[in-house]
């Protein structure tokens, strides 16, 4: 089960990077995926997060081939 | 129209060209404009540039969403959103939001509402460039 | 500034004039604007022009009052108000409210503010030529 | 005592005329001026009334030299 997963603003900067490409186990969630790629630091609670540009709780399950992002409160306008 | 714009641009300009496309004329009584301009200020500093960070493809989609919602609960005769992103300055306009009604209530109602789901939930990021380095801004201020 | 105007006027051209004159650069982050035009059907019929009335002098200073009570209640940077009187065509504008503040909720609350009040009690008078005849307009239709 | 009265928009059309000048007694009231140009033609609820470019009421005194207008209710914006 392969994810696309992608990281804007101060949460791009604190990762180093824009994005991540894992293999996830068969059933998974957004907090899960968090998990896999945070090693181990817990979800900031504003921390944002998107499946296929649509905005989703943490708990929301992945499926194979989506793209999940995680950003921080939105400052646009 | 929902645009997102990599450079400058005039809003008044903006209006007047959309405005003159539309094939409403004599329609609408009432235009209401928001515009969004970058300041030199803001939290107690001098801010000299800003970085406008977006979703490609997700941020558009969500200002269709604002939008159509908009015209679900108003009766919008046309509408223009414009968002700039990438590198801006003082003074730049940053956003502009511009409803076509029959009516005023529903244009006043209309444009604050597409603004106000605009800067809370549209995905946007400002990075302001102040005389001693850089920073996130961290919340947009609910109005 | 307020401005009584007897011909045509392009908001978007006067906004972009008159913006382009003030000494704010980089102080406002919010602009908001409303514009009135002139539509060609009104109560169930067909409007062909209008001609709008008011008292040289009282229209002006009423105008002057509610800008000034608009700046007691919010902080604005600047303001423009303009409105046509005498003979007008469907698709022109009639009047445009423009206010310039640093912030978002005081721009929208100051800009509707001025145009209810407008509305409400400045002394402009509308009659519409239809396509048998004129009538006199009775009353606005309350926001 | 002398007044100028002025008359707007539909009631300026009723009328027949944009104004009147008056002399009243010494003491008068914005509805006695309504009394003495209108031949005893009640006014009606919706009538405006103004001294000097200021909105009053119907009963506000007036004075030498006052500007008293009457129109109907604003339509403008």
């Amino acid at each position: 089960m392969s994810i696309t997963v992608l990281y804007f603003a101060s949460l791009r900067e604190q990762m180093g990077r824009a994005d991540d490409h894992i293999e996830a186990g068969t059933a998974t969630t957004v907090s899960e995926v968090w998990s896999r790629i945070s090693e181990g630091v817990e979800m900031p609670a504003n921390i944002l997060c998107s499946i296929n540009k649509e905005y989703v709780d943490a708990g929301h399950s992945v499926k194979d081939g989506d793209e999940v992002a995680f950003f921080p409160p939105v400052t646009g306008g | 129209m929902i645009q997102l714009r990599e450079s400058r641009f005039d809003p008044w300009l903006e209006l007047q060209a959309y405005q003159d496309s539309l094939a409403i004329k004599g329609k609408y009584g009432a235009t209401a404009v928001f515009v969004g301009s970058m300041r030199d200020f803001n939290e107690g500093d001098e801010v000299r540039a800003m970085t406008l960070e977006h979703y490609p493809g997700m941020t558009e989609q969500y200002l269709d969403k604002i939008v159509h919602e908009a015209v679900q609960k108003w009766p919008l005769l046309d509408s223009l959103v414009i968002h700039r992103v990438g590198d801006i300055l003082p003074d730049d306009s940053i956003v502009l939001v511009a409803v076509w009604c029959a009516h005023r209530a529903s244009a006043f109602d209309a444009s604050r509402y597409i603004m106000e789901e605009l800067k809370s939930n549209a995905p946007f990021w400002k990075k302001e460039t102040l005389t001693e380095g850089t920073r996130w801004v961290e919340k947009n201020t609910p109005s």
